[in-house]
């Protein structure tokens, strides 16, 4: 299995082009010349109230639970399908049977509400 | 340089009628009184108010932000330096030393070279304030378009603006948040005053919560006169404004910090 | 920064450039001559094992060419794409668009990006600097490797894994994260919303982009990118959007949440959340996600071509049997084609000047005369050259159809920019978990069926 | 004008009025107290024969003397604008009933009164500096704010609110001193 | 913004010469310690203003519960028209609550206006509606025509109605492309700017002014029709009902448009009438109210044109209540052009204008509704009190009834409909 390393090869690759892009910009830009306001952060001209890595709302993460559950399905999905033809009916109805059950959980979400941004 | 449909119109009427209003009226006190020095007394409008408090002068702190580093900006001077040209006289603030860090051999070059790319790719910071901001999208849509020389992708971030277009009168109010979005632009950057009340308060000249001039708060590179200049204007003023930009070719050190206006104009 | 560390910028700061100069040449005339001695030490004694050793293992060789042209190829692809985004959005909006620098603006986007280089690289106060910086290096890295696995041309590919696909979605699942560093670093609220938005919006469109293509892998029996568009070889209707035309609609709609672009770029939604993630980004930090952000629509671009589209396959036979009956253009050689080349230059520009002459009339001197029939001959014979690789050599066709390919999708998506307003985010998610997942199902089981039904 | 209001309002608030109805072109006046600000707005409001619906405007007048709040109404009953003037509030402490209470859109303009004439509209539940910044102290349209001649000139130009102090009535001449609005 | 430790005095700049400043010290780098962020100091992790509320209503809004943080739009956002400052309470993306803070724009014209004489009083009010302004010159003229008892000549009259008209399809244009800009969409607000560019030219072309036209007098206008802007008024006239219909139609078959637009803020008609909100905002909640029919003041009562009026009462009831305006102001204009008098455009008037004492309200209908002006004159030759009434002010004011329960995506929709100029909101 040598693609691995190609990878790795590669995406270091792209990693040292990246800083060294970000370095070449270092020598050739302008420093910084100003005062504490520079640093704030913006929000439309005014001073920011409250903590800002605060916690943020549930319905985000809703989104994230359901991600995990399907990935894992397709994931499933990609190997069967790639052998779907030595199996054929079989197949057909074990994936049937689980992607169903995957479904029953989808429309419980959706009949709980959760598919409703809040 | 770029004259609006009626210049100056309407720039703050001297005097005349309102002075001698003014003689008649409790001016005549007024002046008596506008002598001493204001001392700071919060007065809350809910507190009834007797003659004898009515005497007393009511000063109200300045709400205008103030640089912490003196040598920024003319935030927080003593008020007989009230343009920024005036403050660029002294060459504090001038020298740029900490510009380049460890190499100024190979960036003064670059600089060289850069300036005429900064020249033409002067993104403005989307940023309108009144009238003019009408006038300054006018200017980049479809009958004249700025686009062509490259000013067109209105950042609506300071942090990747070139250009502080100031459109329109600023207020006292405002003046702490446009001062920030200037601040927060990274170098290098530029501002353009459009329209006579940012060029010298114009119209509101006599206002009680206009800013006399935005040279006062925030250096200007180029002052586009007009009320409102028409966009032709805007563009004309921009373009000098790449000129300017090419004309101060690998002198970043010595740029001035207070208004400077191009050769030309 | 430290005073001890801030010192010899000082001294160095208080000499004159003479000086600088003088001790930068002081320093660097030693060093370029014994660089130079010990290399050509180097290359005496270890030239010919090196040799063998690039010899004995070629992929290795392969791949070290194929990752710089990947990256070298990023920045061009990027500045190609922001041009025409720039041109094709001004012509939709009745304007011009870039016309001064470069003919017809074209260098725009090149002096666009060379000035966000050039700006200052500000990173304020409250930010995790960390982090901060490793966001764009990320969202970069998700676009660039994407790159590797994608087939431009008949042999013309980074590496042809027999994962290919789910290598893609997994490298292109990569982009969440960097925009989620850069939303969460960047301590503001802006960037925040928008790094959420953009973990909930492309988390959520992955499952209908992975699910659509598992109709094309039942057909195809690999997720080799190579594989697929070998099975779609053949005339215009083996295209696999003609077998899976609702796969196809999905992935496309999918695609353009997972590139961000109009309609559903929530991320950096300009009139909600000023920048979304990137508000407190500038200079060159900036400059990068901007090019992923165009990089990633050419591979959206691109692997739509390749998977529904056919890839780098002619979309029908070419009409007139296209051979150079039995010439073989390797055999003339290096010098044989300079020598060609020369001739017809010199030639070409010996018939047409005086063409050129007659036709312009006193308005031509003779030197720009030449010059004009120097340059027609020149673009003449471009043109002959290109007509000659195109029949004599595969993968110079397949290069040419799959770009095409590929760019036809790039101005769909500029199109769709100039078109369509945003739509909201709750609509979004909805659109992605209500009809866009339960679509790709009914695609997958009814492709499934078809199978068994036709048993091929 | 419309006679028949002027007859109809004296009808329904005769009580109210301070003054005696005075109409022109087509407006139609009526002058009140400051205490029956609610009653009259309400009476308005719901009579079938008046029902003034619409709140046109609220404005605050500094007559030099004493403060005013003006109201204009439009109902679909009359071809008059109404306008209902609250005088003799005093410049020392005003104070006038809120018409939140009826129209929830006064409420900005009752602010706005309180910025521009420190006039405090008891019942407004939010009545803080609209305009001017929070800590600004004085009230500009007041008659003895005076804007500098040139503001350019004049001590601590442009970056700070300019103001002359405030100055009190010399009680010698009353009638010079201050214009007075053509009031009463 | 929280008042921060004023910089040290540097010595006057004019008594020291260069020799004896100080010398500068430059801030070296992003991470300098004057650039550093200190955190006990800034307001950073203050959840709330640092300065105690002042009323029941500031307390109420400025109290955060769980898991809500507070978002700052405007005074600089791209989409805040002009320099509206919108503070948000989010929970997640979704608003629990909304203050408006005004004034970033106060520019005290009342009090210029009350020390400047009667002529200068219509140039200062120009800025004030700064998309049309000559909805804010129109009752001001009134109010001061009605103080000294000036009878406009009819063909005065007409020439303000077909200008004005002409405004006001220019404003209505802007507010679509606005509102689509909002929503994202980048072509409409174009193809509006090409509209307006040509009503304006043609309107410079009128009065010598693009913007700040300062073209009403008292007792007329202050210049005839003339050639040009006959010419560029018909060319525009004969396409202007297909352009109009070509423009919409880029929003109005729009799925995506319609879906955001449509039930977002709605403002129903008994809360509307609360408000004091008028012109196209009321008239979409169902209230046939317009002044042109309800309070006649022109020529209007010679004109034929409709009131459109809509029921739902949402953004995009508003959005297509603008574009039967379109339609409406087009007759209307056809109509001046028609049975355009002739005849003098000024009455006869004193150089210096003194008028009686007395009190005058004139208010006309504008693109955003009732705009008024309430004149107080003492005889002298300035206005003893200039009070302008501006309907974007009231119908702003909406907003923090409008927005709780939405997504913040929605304000942007619900905003941009109420379409508010904050020269006017501001003054």
């Amino acid at each position: 299995m040598t693609g691995i390393w190609y990878v790795v090869g590669l995406a270091f690759a792209g990693t040292s082009f990246v800083f060294l892009t970000i370095g070449l910009a270092w020598l050739i830009s302008h420093r910084n010349r100003g005062d504490r306001h520079k640093g704030l952060p913006y929000e439309s001209g005014i001073d920011t109230f409250g903590d800002t890595w605060g916690r943020a709302a549930i319905s985000f993460y809703v989104y994230a639970l359901l991600f995990v559950a399907f990935d894992v399905e397709v994931v499933f999905l990609f190997l069967w399908a790639i052998v779907f033809r030595d199996l054929l009916i079989g197949g057909l109805v074990s994936m049937g049977t689980f992607v169903v059950v995957l479904l029953v959980g989808l429309a419980y979400a959706w009949r709980k509400g959760v598919l409703t941004w809040r | 340089m770029a004259v609006g449909d009626r210049g100056t119109a309407g720039a703050g009427r001297p005097a005349g009628g309102s002075a001698s209003r003014q003689a008649t009226g409790p001016g005549a006190t007024g002046r008596a009184a506008s002598g001493n020095a204001p001392a700071r007394k919060r007065a809350s409008a809910l507190t009834a108010r007797g003659p004898a408090n009515l005497t007393a002068p009511v000063v109200v702190p300045n709400t205008l932000w103030q640089a912490e580093n003196p040598l920024a900006y003319d935030g927080g001077q003593p008020a007989d330096i009230t343009h920024l040209h005036e403050f660029g006289l002294t060459d504090a603030g001038r020298v740029d030393a900490a510009r380049w860090g460890a190499l100024q051999v190979i960036p003064a070059n670059a600089d060289y070279i850069l300036d005429l790319i900064r020249a033409n790719s002067l993104w403005p910071l989307l940023s309108g304030l009144a009238c003019c901001a009408i006038e300054m999208m006018s200017a980049a849509t479809s009958k004249n378009d700025m686009d062509r020389w490259g000013m067109f992708p209105f950042r609506a971030s300071p942090r990747q603006a070139d250009v502080l277009i100031v459109a329109g009168t600023l207020t006292t109010k405002m003046a702490g948040p446009l001062v920030r979005l200037w601040e927060q632009m990274p170098e290098p950057k530029w501002c353009v005053a459009l329209g006579d009340c940012t060029v010298s308060g114009g119209r509101y000249k006599r206002s009680y919560s206009a800013v006399q001039g935005i040279d006062r708060v925030m250096p200007v590179d180029v002052y586009i006169p007009g009320c409102p200049p028409r966009p032709e204007g805007l563009i004309y003023g921009m373009l000098q404004l790449g000129q300017l930009v090419k004309d101060r070719r690998g002198h970043w050190s010595e740029r001035e910090i207070g208004p400077t206006v191009p050769d030309g104009i | 920064m430290s005073q001890a560390f801030r010192l010899p910028f000082r001294i160095w700061a208080s000499l004159t450039i003479r000086d600088r100069l003088g001790l930068l040449a002081l320093v660097m005339i030693p060093g370029v001559l014994g660089g130079a001695f010990v290399t050509a030490i180097g290359i005496a004694v270890l030239g010919p094992s090196v040799l063998d050793f690039l010899a004995a293992n070629l992929p290795l060789v392969r791949f070290f060419v194929a990752a710089t042209a990947i990256l070298l190829l990023t920045v061009p692809t990027a500045f190609v794409l922001i041009y025409l985004e720039l041109k094709v959005i001004a012509r939709m909006n009745l304007r011009v668009g870039p016309n001064r620098v470069g003919p017809l603006g074209a260098a725009m986007s090149v002096i666009h990006g060379l000035k966000v280089l050039s700006k200052e690289d500000f990173s304020p106060s409250g930010v995790d600097v960390t982090v901060f910086t490793l966001a764009p290096v990320v969202t970069f890295l998700a676009s660039v490797m994407t790159l590797l696995v994608i087939p431009f041309a008949p042999g013309i590919y980074g590496q042809d894994f027999n994962i290919g696909l789910l290598y893609f979605f997994a490298m292109g699942g990569l982009t969440v994260l960097g925009l989620l560093m850069a939303g969460w670093s960047s301590f503001n609220k802006y960037s925040l919303l928008g790094g959420l938005r953009s973990a909930a919006q492309i988390v959520s469109y992955e499952i209908p982009l992975t699910l659509s293509v598992v109709g094309v892998i039942i057909l195809t029996n690999t997720m080799s990118l190579n594989g697929i568009v070998a099975a779609q070889s053949g005339s215009i209707f083996d295209w696999f959007v003609f077998k899976q035309p609702l796969a196809a609609l999905i992935f496309f709609i999918a695609a353009t949440a997972e590139a961000n672009r109009t309609p559903f770029d929530m991320t950096e939604a300009d009139s909600e959340i000023v920048a979304g993630f990137a508000t407190e980004y500038s200079g060159m930090r900036f400059g990068f996600f901007f090019f992923a952000e165009y990089v990633n629509v050419f591979i959206v671009s691109a692997l739509c071509a390749t998977l529904f589209f056919g890839g780098w396959t002619a979309p029908f036979n070419w009409p007139w049997p296209a051979t150079l009956n039995g010439f073989d253009p390797y055999s003339l050689g290096v010098l044989g084609w300079t020598a060609i080349v020369l001739v017809l230059i010199v030639g070409g520009t010996e018939v047409l000047a005086p063409l050129i002459r007659l036709a312009g009339g006193r308005s031509w001197d003779m030197s720009s005369t030449i010059w004009m029939a120097f340059a027609v001959t020149i673009v003449i014979g471009l043109g002959a050259l290109g007509a000659l690789g195109f029949v004599a050599f595969g993968w110079l066709r397949g290069l040419v159809w799959f770009m095409a390919k590929t760019y036809f999708f790039v101005i769909t998506f500029v199109w769709m920019r100039a078109t369509l307003p945003r739509i909201r985010v709750d609509q979004l998610m909805g659109f992605a978990w209500k009809w866009l997942l339960p679509a790709s199902l009914l695609n997958l089981f009814v492709t499934a069926t078809a199978v068994i039904i036709l048993n091929r | 004008m419309d006679r028949t209001l002027k007859t109809r309002l004296e009808a329904r608030l005769g009580g109210h009025l301070r003054a005696p109805v005075y109409q022109r072109h087509d407006e139609t006046e009526i002058r009140i107290d400051p205490g029956s600000v609610p009653e009259v707005l309400q009476t308005l409001h719901d009579t079938l024969d008046l029902r003034f619906e619409i709140l046109a405007d609220l404005a605050g007048v500094d007559t030099g003397e004493v403060m005013q709040v003006v109201y204009h109404l439009w109902s679909p009953m009359t071809t008059d604008w109404l306008r209902i003037v609250v005088d003799g509030i005093s410049r020392d402490d005003p104070r006038v009933p809120s018409a939140t209470f009826l129209w929830t859109g006064a409420e900005w303009l009752e602010r706005e009164a309180y910025d521009m004439f420190g006039i405090v509209f008891e019942g407004n539940r939010d009545l803080r500096r609209i305009f001017m910044p929070p800590d600004y102290t004085s009230f500009p349209l007041r008659k003895d704010f005076l804007l500098p001649d040139d503001a350019a000139r004049s001590p601590g130009a442009g970056v700070r609110h300019v103001e002359k102090p405030h100055v009190t009535v010399p009680p010698a001449e009353p009638a010079t001193a201050i214009r007075r609005a053509p009031v009463s | 913004m929280p008042t921060r430790p004023s910089a040290p005095r540097r010595p006057n700049a004019r008594a020291t010469s260069r020799a004896e400043r100080p010398a500068p010290e430059p801030v070296a780098s992003a991470d300098d310690p004057r650039i550093m962020l200190d955190r006990q100091l800034g307001t950073l992790y203050e959840p709330i203003p640092p300065y105690p509320t002042r009323t029941e209503r500031e307390g109420e809004f400025y109290s955060l519960g769980d898991g809500e943080m507070f978002l700052n739009l405007g005074p600089h956002h791209p989409a805040t028209h002009g320099v509206l400052r919108l503070v948000l309470k989010l929970s997640g993306e979704q608003i629990v609550d909304v203050d408006p803070v005004l004034g970033y724009l106060h520019r005290g014209v009342e009090k210029i206006c009350e020390n400047s004489d009667y002529y200068h009083v219509i140039d200062q009010v120009d800025p004030l509606e700064y998309i049309s302004s000559l909805f804010q010159e129109w009752p001001a003229v009134l109010a001061f025509e009605k103080l000294m008892d000036v009878q406009v000549p009819r063909r005065a009259e007409y020439i303000r109605v077909l200008s004005g008209e002409l405004l006001r399809i220019a404003s209505h244009t802007l507010f679509m492309g606005f509102l689509a800009l909002d929503l994202g969409g980048l072509t409409p607000i174009l193809y509006s700017f090409i509209e307006r560019d040509e009503i304006v030219e043609m309107l410079a072309a009128l009065t010598g002014a693009r913007m700040l036209f300062n073209y009403y007098r008292i007792g007329g206008v202050n210049g005839d029709l003339n050639h040009e802007f006959m010419s560029r008024l018909g060319d525009w006239m004969s396409r202007a009902g297909k352009q109009a219909e070509a423009n919409t139609a880029l929003i109005n078959e729009n799925e995506i448009f319609v879906r955001r637009t449509r039930g977002a803020g709605v403002l129903d008609r008994a809360t509307a009438l609360r408000f004091g909100v008028t012109g196209g905002n009321l008239r979409a909640s169902g209230v046939p109210f317009d002044l042109r029919r309800a309070h006649p003041y022109s020529v209007y009562p010679e004109l034929e044109f409709n009131i459109p009026t809509r029921d739902e009462g949402d953004s995009l009831a508003r959005y297509l209540i603008r574009v039967d305006e379109i339609r409406e102001s087009i007759r209307i204009i056809d109509q001046c052009l028609n049975n355009m008098p002739d005849g003098p455009i000024m009455a006869k008037l004193p150089r210096l204008l003194r008028p009686r004492p007395g009190r005058a309200w004139g208010a006309v209908e504008g693109p955003r509704g009732m705009q008024g002006v309430y004149a107080i004159s003492d005889g002298t030759d300035q206005p003893f009190r200039f009070r302008i009434h501006d309907p974007s002010f009231v119908n702003l004011q909406t907003v923090p009834a409008l927005l709780p329960g939405n997504l913040l995506a929605d304000t942007m929709a619900t905003v941009a409909s109420l379409d508010p100029v904050m020269g006017g909101i501001d003054k």
